[in-house]
């Protein structure tokens, strides 16, 4: 497809080249992006994204604040799944100190991530179908991510920003009948995903603005860094949670969705299936949710040893690492955030050759990032 | 030639089977809570704005050291006879501009049975410039109202 | 739909509402009662005139007045309604309740509070614009609307200028709206809406032809352009042995009428820059397409020039396909207006359920599915006619 | 691959590479503290010319294959410890899809004005990671198209992550 563009702007056409910013101000940015795009009419001939707009320096903010303090700042990177990036901070440190949580705080956290990965694809299908055209879904989405914010508001006090897992296992266990709730909340969402399918997944308009549009080959992904669903979505099956099992991850059985072709349907179809995924885990994890202490002993002011240590999770949006070196004091000397948004977006510049305008919105909305973790 | 009347066939049905999908939901009831008139109940862990007790406090210092963004200050009380230290505190803030309800501080706080700085379910909470972001409690003035340098914040917004 | 149980306000909005709605209900007879009369009360009214010696120019340019003014306020009452509906019945598709407070029972006064607030707004040209084609853009694109309705039946007799070229004076009219379009594209200076104002220039040029084609079939039928002969052919039933089985719309024509009918029906929502085909001013890539730019009144008036278009091709529809004005007990004129926002009703479904197509695939779909079928319509129909 | 196979297979190549020995707690730590503690990769520290030859040898050899650049950072050693010289590192951390085995390369610089080969040719993603060590940390990367500030704004004075780093508030209480 590239290709036969190229060729339309011959010598005598002479078509002068016109700049478009998209954003930073742009309804369909997802946050503050901006992309520089040389456009010839509607085909884009070259594109530059921009960031740094929402850097709020987490990596310098580490650098003077104490062990649990770092957890309220991990809550704003990315801020839809906040859940995996206080699981990602709490791994690096008791990774550090050598701590074992019990096999109840373990499960814990993962019925918390599971169910905030659901949250942050549903804001993902939500605007994609907007970015698409479509505004239904979006209230569809949110009245299901509802229902989840509610059951985070009763374990962990807020919506959004939860600070609920801690080093050493949670913040507080369960309250009363929180299960029965989540079980009602997974027995609502199955036929939800039916109706998700029917509205969107099949319908011939988004298939046709989505199918063959933006194709991401394999080597380039992996050239460039790409992870999580992107990568998944360009037929690669990769998934820390079974490749490099954390938090007893092996315990589950669950498929790993793969795309077929890389376009940005396949990475859309991939999101969905990964929800269906996560509901059939969070079944299992609440099944298998023993009795018994839910956090380590861990010292009132923490004091890791000496050393460095890399952690990372599949965060929804993809591989989220932290690489923490600490000098022995309580607090760290050296974070650095690997954050898979600010990976994933670099390869923009490279797919967008020869697009037209409606395609930058589908494949920048099917790349699904978050600006918090762009900038940090 | 089939085939072309077949996926027009399959186009049409995926298309109405959406619209299918929007006739249901438009028969169903809505979920908008009125907020004015309707109001969640909030959870019973819910971080809402920070309250204070300024008799159970002992001005020990470990909320301001827990908090990740230090926006509480204190000062501690002095006996006026004695020149010295007593555990109790003169004066205390918190800039809510730079809260971030985060509940640190609450279980930092040793005071048993009730913490003297909590999260309580209050939401409506508007201000209208900075300063009236910096609540003060005061323990030595007369007043119990909590005072901040200007008008009291409490009213909802 | 559970309705919510009413408190004290609520119950005495309704009433209101009530009150209102019978007074339109009792103005509307009046209007179609004389409507029908109309001419009766003409004769009258000028062989009082030819008595009294008062010139009949006078007369013809008063009952102009009349006229024109009982369309405008039809059309504005229209157009007002329809904007609060489409906010309802958008928002009970999204299981939200859409605007409740303004004015009582389910916020039934909101478009009269846009439509101040909108005129109370600050009317700012931009730098960058051509002044005087961004003013006259709104008005380009706005008096076509108005325009054609003066052909539209709204019932027996209640036809404001029965041209004997009613369909082709429509479609000539609604063309020059892109006219508007285009001037607000380029005159606004901004890239997002000279993108916005091209782009819906390609594409009412493109859907004008199949729309018009897929109208053919029904002229080869009736014989003439004029309106109110299509909607009187249309009147009375198929019998089958007595019992009425269908009513004679043309949208019951065995292949004809249903090809038609979609055809029409696709390309004038894609028409009136509507869902999926709303390339023109789509909120995701070209933050508003031609209007970014303008603000307060001049937003009104092309907010009220697409909705003119909606009611109008609905009304179309109706005339062309489903029979406009015949029915066996209501008045003639209710049962156009009851046709035309079943079709509204479906323009808005399909806005709240289908995503958007891409700018080339819309062409291409014109080019290679509607205008190819169309003209199979029309062969069709020669066929029929044929035997 | 465990890391000392790795290691035998880059020593034959390369001399001078050597793998960084597991942190020794200091002899002043307390005992409370317990172990240093490192994650059970194969740590190298590499020369800062040999680096971009060095990396296409990870990326091309056969049985080590490192496609996969997980990510790049840099660590400022400017406070005077006494077991870390003042230097700048540079990290690579690379994995690899093939042999599901993972390597730390380990650059040092030094402080005044740091200059590395870039990788952009091996591995596309340090593109935007080594612009964003630079933007941090002044490391010079040679070789790389736009190597300029892509997290803070072209103005910006000095190099915000050093730990000598003076930071002006910015002011917006009035």
């Amino acid at each position: 497809m590239n290709t036969e563009i190229l060729r339309i702007q011959g010598q005598d056409s002479k078509t002068e080249e016109m700049i478009l910013n998209l954003g930073p101000q742009h309804p369909s940015t997802h946050g503050v992006l901006r992309v520089i795009l040389k456009m010839d009419g509607e085909v884009i001939t070259s594109a530059q994204p921009d960031v740094g707009y929402l850097h709020r320096g987490t990596e310098k903010l580490a650098e003077n604040r104490t062990y649990p303090q770092m957890l309220v700042i991990s809550d704003r990177w990315d801020y839809l799944a906040a859940m995996s990036n206080n699981l990602v901070w709490a791994l690096a440190v008791e990774k550090l100190m050598q701590i074992e949580v019990p096999a109840r705080g373990q499960i814990l956290r993962v019925i918390m991530v599971e169910l905030n990965r659901i949250a942050s694809h549903l804001v993902f299908f939500g605007t994609y179908g907007i970015d698409i055209g479509a505004y239904t879904p979006f209230l569809y989405a949110f009245r299901e991510r509802e229902k989840i914010l509610d059951l985070f508001e009763e374990v962990s006090g807020a919506r959004m920003t939860y600070n609920y897992i801690r080093i050493g296992g949670v913040m507080a266990d369960l309250p009363k009948d929180w299960i029965g709730r989540c079980r009602s909340f997974l027995e609502w969402m199955k036929p939800r995903f039916i109706e998700y399918d029917t509205l969107l997944t099949e319908n011939p308009i988004f298939q046709d603005r989505t199918k063959n549009i933006g194709i991401l080959p394999q080597p380039l992904a992996i050239s460039y860094g790409i992870s999580g669903p992107n990568l998944r979505g360009s037929s690669y099956r990769f998934d820390l949670r079974k490749d490099a099992p954390y938090c007893l991850y092996e315990k589950f059985n669950f498929s790993i969705p793969t795309g077929k072709n890389g376009d940005c349907w396949d990475r859309y179809w991939v999101r969905i299936e990964e929800m269906k995924e996560s509901v059939k885990i969070i079944e299992q994890a609440l099944d298998l949710l023993p009795e018994g202490e839910c956090n380590a002993k861990v010292p009132r002011i923490i004091r890791p040893p000496m050393g460095e240590v890399y952690a990372q999770i599949e965060a929804p949006r993809g591989m989220l690492g932290i690489y923490l070196v600490s000098d022995g004091g309580d607090k760290p000397y050296r974070v650095h955030v690997r954050p898979p948004s600010f990976i994933n977006l670099a390869v923009l510049q490279e797919i967008l050759v020869g697009m037209k305008v409606a395609d930058v919105i589908a494949i920048l909305g099917s790349i699904d990032i978050v600006l918090g973790e762009v900038d940090r | 030639m089939l085939n072309y009347f077949k996926t027009i066939y399959k186009v049409g049905k995926s298309l109405i089977q959406g619209m299918l999908v929007t006739w249901k939901s438009f028969w169903q009831p809505s979920i908008t809570v009125q907020f004015p008139d309707e109001k969640l109940i909030t959870p019973e862990r819910f971080r809402g704005a920070l309250t204070f007790d300024k008799e159970t406090c002992t001005a020990c210092n470990l909320c301001v050291k827990a908090c990740p963004t230090a926006c509480i200050s204190l000062e501690p009380a002095v006996d006026p006879a004695t020149k010295k230290r007593i555990a109790k505190v003169s004066w205390y803030q918190i800039d809510f501009g730079k809260c971030n309800y985060c509940r640190l501080c609450e279980e930092a706080c040793p005071t048993k049975p009730i913490k003297s700085v909590r999260h309580t379910h209050q939401y409506e909470w508007g201000m209208l410039e900075r300063k009236e972001m910096f609540v003060k409690w005061e323990r030595m003035s007369p007043s119990t109202e909590p005072s901040t340098s200007g008008s009291t914040n409490m009213k909802p917004i | 739909m559970i309705l919510p149980v009413w408190n004290e306000s609520q119950k005495r909005s309704a009433l209101i509402l009530f009150g209102i709605a019978s007074a339109g209900a009792g103005i509307s007879i009046a209007i179609g009662e004389i409507g029908a009369r109309f001419s009766k009360i003409w004769q009258c009214l000028s062989s009082f005139a030819l008595k009294n010696s008062i010139p009949t120019a006078l007369l013809t340019t008063l009952s102009m007045i009349i006229q024109c003014s009982i369309l405008i306020g039809f059309i504005s009452g229209a157009v007002m309604f329809m904007v609060w509906w489409e906010r309802k019945v958008s928002a009970h598709m999204q299981n939200r309740l859409g605007p409740m407070f303004t004015g009582g029972w389910h916020g039934w006064a909101q478009t009269i509070a846009d439509a101040i607030k909108l005129l109370l707004k600050e009317d700012i040209i931009p730098a960058e614009a051509k002044p005087w084609v961004h003013r006259l853009a709104p008005i380009v694109a706005f008096v076509p609307a108005f325009l054609c309705y003066a052909a539209l039946p709204f019932g027996e007799g209640l036809i404001s200028a029965d041209l004997d070229i009613g369909i082709l004076y429509i479609f000539a009219i609604s063309g020059l709206s892109v006219l508007g379009i285009v001037m607000a594209g380029w005159g606004s200076g901004n890239k997002y809406s000279l993108l916005g104002g091209l782009r819906s220039a390609a594409q009412s040029v493109s859907y004008e032809i199949p729309r018009v084609l897929s109208v053919v079939p029904i002229l080869m039928m009736v014989g003439s352009l004029k309106l109110t002969s299509i909607a009187n052919v249309q009147t009375g039933f198929w019998r089958l042995a007595g019992i009425p089985l269908l009513p004679r719309w043309f949208i019951f024509y065995p292949i004809v009428g249903q090809i038609a009918f979609l055809i029409f029906l696709i390309s004038s929502v894609a028409e009136t820059n509507r869902t999926p085909f709303d390339i023109a001013e789509a909120e995701s890539e070209l933050v508003a397409g031609f209007h970014t730019e303008y603000s307060g009144m001049k937003f009104s008036f092309f907010f009220l020039a697409e909705y003119a278009y909606v009611f109008l091709s609905s009304g179309l529809t109706t005339v062309l396909f489903l029979g406009g004005g015949s029915g066996p007990v209501l008045p003639s004129w209710s049962w156009f207006l009851l046709k035309s926002f079943a079709v509204v009703f479906l323009f808005l479904w399909f806005r709240w359920t289908f995503p958007r197509l891409r700018v080339d695939r819309l062409m291409e779909f014109t080019w290679k599915f509607l205008l190819p079928w169309s003209f199979i319509n029309i062969l069709i129909t020669g066929f029929i006619l044929l035997f | 691959m465990t890391p000392q196979e790795m290691f035998s297979i880059i020593q034959a190549q390369y001399k001078n590479i050597t793998e960084i020995p597991y942190p020794q707690s200091p002899h002043a730590a307390p005992a409370h503290e317990g172990k240093p503690y490192r994650d059970p990769h194969l740590y190298l520290q590499c020369p800062s010319e040999l680096w971009l030859e060095f990396a296409n040898f990870l990326k091309n050899e056969e049985n080590l294959s490192f496609d996969y650049l997980t990510f790049v950072t840099a660590l400022d050693y400017a406070k005077v410890n006494p077991q870390e010289p003042i230097r700048i590192e540079v990290v690579y951390h690379l994995y690899s899809f093939k042999h599901r085995h993972s390597i730390v390369v380990k650059i040092s610089l030094q402080r005044e004005n740091p200059v590395l080969s870039s990788v952009i040719q091996v591995w596309k993603t340090s593109d935007w990671q080594e612009r964003e060590v630079y933007d941090m940390f002044g490391v010079k990367f040679e070789g790389h198209p736009n190597c300029s500030r892509i997290l803070m704004w072209e103005g910006f004075p000095g190099w915000p992550l050093r730990k000598d780093y003076v930071h002006i508030p910015d002011r917006y209480d009035d």
